[in-house]
């Protein structure tokens, strides 16, 4: 066991990975000698070399389509799109490429790959370092999208999207990037995609949330304990596929639900969640099906923590819920 | 820089030394893939006027990029943008998955999701294509990038129109081919066109070949009607490439002749007359002239590669167009690799709705 | 009153604020000569020459952001995306830059614009000339997203879209592009934006579409009449900004719901919807909420007839609501 | 062709046909805007060490653009990238509008919604720029379209780095411009390194002016630590813009002397000895030199300049740092011209939990 921080997790994974399959590489702006802006690949280039950590020109179009190719080719490359806000310029590289070549070819050209990016708000990152776009790639058939929440599962799960036979969009909650540490084993491991985990049991309110947002659902729910109301919080894990029967066994025992998700709140993937919902455990609710998330607004500056969800945000909702 | 022609319209070699060293088998063999295509596409008109398939994209006028294919290795990969079915077959594609696939029958091997014209094939490293634009172009730079990589030696080439010049990823894939120094070599297939849009609309550096200084990279032009040029001028790029030399840009000048696709009017935006002038520099014609200049054919073999390819293709289309559709349930196939549980419970919906109803 | 279809009608649009307001622009691939793919904008480089039509390099990123420079110097460009299938190179100039422009200016720069695009399947397109990416503009705060459904709507929200102050998103359900003519009126007129239309009053399901779906879902509506299922069937219009209040009225009433969308379902503009009735109405629902929508795949070729939603799939839900 | 260079680092003119003829009025402002940038800069570097701003982007050593505010005309357009803060000074922007934006507080113009050094101003036409790399590059071609349309004989110059080359947007930029013949001028700031990525490994085309070949435009090199050089670049691209020649691209060759932003530590991947050699390159200290030696002003004068700007900086500091945040309201605002209901119902349900919890 060694105690790790989510950046510290991400790049022992990365090392593991690449020592361990040579098709394994990485590419990215500023993933060389500085080590990414956020450090998740220092020291990579020394070990590797330049030719499995590559430094890439300013385009992130350039960088997935570039990928794209070495996975056709047989590659396993890792991604890096410096902020997810600048995932855009390759968004048709993603959406039309990268998500579709192994069905539109009938299977016979599959292209997996794993593309990481540090998304969300809470680091004084404004408009463009701040946002959290899950739902747009939830909606685009053929991609996988994992979130983890804490050092382990940074570590497991990153793990199992760079052995995957899919594409896996991975997001990096970096506004607890260097929150917390933990113990986590120092070989090799998987955390399962496709598996939530329940983080806190409880019987009267189901809140779903993952990544940054888990802890702040956390603490609501903690909250919420002391006034008796007893919360259960799952952890989404993976947004794609959806572990459907883990969220589906809590509400039907707890009747109530919340989901905490940071993204603007229309169409975002909360909605998702409380579609899924409203249209197969209707008869347990005992009240309506909630959502606490960001506003519908772009991503403001200095009133960035009242544009988020907070603690006390939750809390309203799980009072809300319970007190129907 | 001149614009590099070793076929003349006439079927004459203009400069013996270009001549290329290549056998009559070879040469013979390229010949009939041409013809395969021309025959591919009146086939394509046919059948869509008919009804009997949905679509149908052009290829006429643009065949001598099949000396693209006798200058590549049997391990190199090729990226095509959507006309360039002679490199599949030359490579070796089997006519009847391209017939299934234009039926997107239960046999196509695409499993009947592409538009007719769209297929690829792995066994032949020929890259199923896209319908958005250009997005290849850096896909073939990041294969070009395995190759290096790897140390295969092998050589990724991509086509893409004159339209393609102005996507991103005609810039993201020169950009980072040249800075990578990948074995990859971009052919433009400038046919004057896009859609209804002329070069001149295009860009205003007509001289596709010259974009190359952009990104370091040399860039050459070419007879796109000469496939002799093509072959000359890929195989050099392949010698750079695989040097570690680094990537080249060819402009092909060529001509869209046919329409669009089926679903264009050319007739809105161009006259005739331009079309007839390039009817004249056809690079079936003049590849046929030298082969019989040179001893190699007959008129009479020629007409008989027609016609033994006309039955071919008959019955290959009867046996498609006699075959059902893909089953239901590949629907849910290929989108993962393995079907997750909510696509296999929408897959059960879809199933058991099919059966009360459908 | 002259009878139009939906393509005449957009063109109609068109032309008539081209020649009220100067300031008006059409750009985009091959709408000059050619008069755009589908003939909607036939003839205007004839009334009002090249420097106002402008066939565009092939370049969406180019079309969008180009548009948006002629935006901030106070023009109206209308920018047609030729297939909204290939609105993804400009995915950045829309979210990061068209949506954001004001608001990150703290309303210094206003680019108010409109981008046209058909969209939605059913018409042998495949993968790349059938899809239906609402949702992921309904989820970018800052962009007004519209769909007509009929030709009178076509033409008056088209009006409204380049008379607005904001950017707007205008999907033209290309299936029915010539499906029917209707009376409309010859001079210009408004249909406001965020107003629905309650195109079938009924008392039992409330059915939620837009665009091409919309009558789907009628014909569903009207096939459940005759087994004595009263359907209300509400026509969005507007999917940003969004009518909640008739859906609400509605919804009150029938204690059912079903939205019908053709775009896969995982977090589609459905579950935003299905979202709304969970949140809001949950003690009016007698039923679970439904989602008639494509399935989560990539779109596919000769089964996009079984992928879509068809008037049997709507009618088992009208079925399964009713009978609960 | 060679880099153009006017003023030396030593502040002595190369070519006397090439003094620009500016009077000392106008010689003077453009010092004192150069000497603006460089003290927001140290001022902005320690407000950001001492926690008081949240952030801190970088414009020592690149302050000679000012040089394209004397050639530019009130009415036309600027695009900047973000380290053009000269451009808005020369043109008239409101040193406390700067400020206040810089805190972020309730009297800045863009009302506390943009990372510090992101502000823009439409009574200067200094267009709000992105934080996305590269988008403005086609907006500004787009905007010098408008003045065509118009005939307004108006310009739009658009700044960017080295890196934004790589970008979609620089291309179809390039592109639409040069093909729309739109009074453009595309202005590269290369100052070798975007964050740690050198130009080596940007581009294999590292003379960045020669990109301008594949857009059938014109470009040159200048010396972008030459003041005079961006002058007389610019000049002459307006002239060629404004006869309707279209656009041009310029490669102003700088450095980045400083780190990226207050986030970058540029021992990571770079030496020391490089800053230093470009150190005394310095634009303002040659554009110091040469108005003494031309007797427009003694170094007395000069400090006084430092210092007055110095004292106005700390007036306009006291005060933005007193000043609250803007109101959570604001936060609704400018979504969309008006608050549509549904907005208008998030905005009361937060302003309501803030009442009752915050
Ligand atoms: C991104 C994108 N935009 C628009 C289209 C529609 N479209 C299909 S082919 C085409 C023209 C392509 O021209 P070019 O690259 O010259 O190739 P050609 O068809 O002439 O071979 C267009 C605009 C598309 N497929 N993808
Ligand atoms: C699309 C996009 N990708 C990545 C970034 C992160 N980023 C911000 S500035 C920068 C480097 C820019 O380099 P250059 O264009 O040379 O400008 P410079 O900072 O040197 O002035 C990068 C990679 C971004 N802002 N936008
Ligand atoms: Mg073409
Ligand atoms: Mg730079």
């Amino acid at each position: 066991m060694v105690k790790m921080n989510i950046i510290e997790a991400i790049h022992n994974a990365m090392e593991l990975q690449m020592r361990e399959n040579p098709d394994v590489l990485v590419l990215g702006e500023d993933v060389g000698p500085n080590g990414g802006v956020f450090g998740t690949t220092r020291g990579l280039i020394d070990e590797f070399g330049e030719m499995r950590v590559i430094d890439t020109p300013l385009s992130e179009s350039g960088i997935v389509g570039f990928a794209v190719g070495m996975a056709v080719a047989g590659l396993k490359p890792i991604a890096e799109i410096q902020f997810i806000d600048f995932i855009w310029p390759a968004a048709d590289q993603i959406f039309s490429e990268l998500a579709k070549f192994r069905y539109r070819s009938g299977g016979l050209f599959p292209a997996p790959m794993v593309i990481r990016s540090p998304y969300g708000g809470g680091v004084k990152g404004a408009h463009y370092h701040s946002q959290s776009p899950e739902a747009y790639f939830a909606h685009t058939p053929g991609i996988k999208v994992v979130v983890p929440s804490n050092p382990y599962d940074a570590k497991g799960l990153l793990i199992s999207a760079i052995k995957d036979d899919d594409p896996v969009l991975f997001m990096e909650p970096k506004r607890i990037y260097r929150a917390f540490k933990e113990d986590i084993p120092e070989e090799s491991y998987e955390v399962p995609l496709g598996k939530a985990n329940i983080v806190k049991e409880g019987y009267d309110v189901t809140i779903v949330s993952f990544g940054a947002m888990l802890h702040v659902a956390l603490d609501a729910a903690e909250e919420a304990e002391k006034e008796g109301i007893s919360c259960e919080v799952i952890d989404l894990r993976s947004i794609v596929p959806l572990d459907i029967e883990t969220i589906g066994t809590s509400v039907k025992k707890t009747g109530r639900f919340i989901s905490v998700t940071e993204a603007p709140k229309t169409a975002g993937f909360s909605a998702e969640l409380s579609a899924l919902v409203g249209e197969r455990w209707i008869e347990y609710m005992e009240s309506p099906i909630l959502r606490v998330t960001g506003y519908d607004t772009p991503f403001p500056f200095v009133l960035e923590h009242e544009y988020m969800p907070s603690t006390g945000r939750v809390l309203k909702a799980i009072r809300e819920s319970f007190n129907y | 820089m001149s614009r590099l022609q070793i076929l003349n319209e006439n079927g004459d070699i203009l400069d013996k030394n270009l001549e290329p060293d290549l056998s009559k088998e070879t040469l013979i063999k390229a010949l009939k893939v041409m013809i395969q295509v021309r025959m591919l596409n009146d086939k394509g008109i046919r059948l869509q006027r008919q009804g009997r398939v949905g679509f149908h994209i052009f290829t006429v006028g643009q065949e001598a990029h099949v000396g693209t294919a006798i200058a590549l290795e049997e391990d190199d990969w090729v990226y095509p943008a959507y006309r360039e079915h002679g490199i599949a077959l030359y490579r070796g594609i089997e006519v009847a998955d391209i017939v299934n696939h234009l039926f997107a029958n239960e046999r196509d091997p695409q499993k009947g999701r592409r538009l007719p014209g769209l297929f690829g094939d792995p066994k032949i490293k020929f890259v199923n294509p896209s319908a958005p634009i250009g997005t290849q172009i850096v896909q073939a730079a990041g294969t070009a990038y395995a190759s290096k990589y790897r140390g295969d030696g092998g050589v990724t080439t991509v086509f893409f129109g004159d339209g393609a010049t102005s996507s991103n990823d005609f810039h993201n894939g020169m950009n980072f081919g040249a800075v990578t120094k990948s074995p990859a070599i971009f052919i433009c297939m400038n046919n004057q066109w896009a859609i209804s849009v002329p070069l001149s609309k295009q860009t205003a550096q007509t001289e596709i070949y010259k974009k190359a200084v952009a990104y370091g990279m040399p860039g050459v032009q070419i007879d796109g009607n000469d496939i002799f040029a093509f072959y000359h001028a890929v195989k050099e790029a392949t010698e750079r490439a695989r040097n570690g030399e680094g990537p080249t840009l060819i402009e092909a000048v060529t001509y869209r002749v046919g329409p669009h696709t089926s679903s264009d009017d050319p007739t809105r935006y161009r006259t005739d007359d331009e079309v007839k002038k390039w009817r004249v520099k056809d690079p079936i014609e003049r590849f046929q002239k030298y082969l019989i200049n040179k001893g190699y054919l007959s008129k009479k073999d020629i007409d008989a590669m027609y016609n033994e390819f006309e039955e071919q293709l008959n019955d290959l289309v009867d046996e498609a167009d006699k075959l059902p559709k893909p089953e239901l349930s590949t629907m849910f196939d290929d989108v993962f690799k393995e079907i997750p549980p909510f696509l296999q419970e929408q897959k059960e919906e879809l199933l058991s709705f099919a059966e009360e109803e459908m």
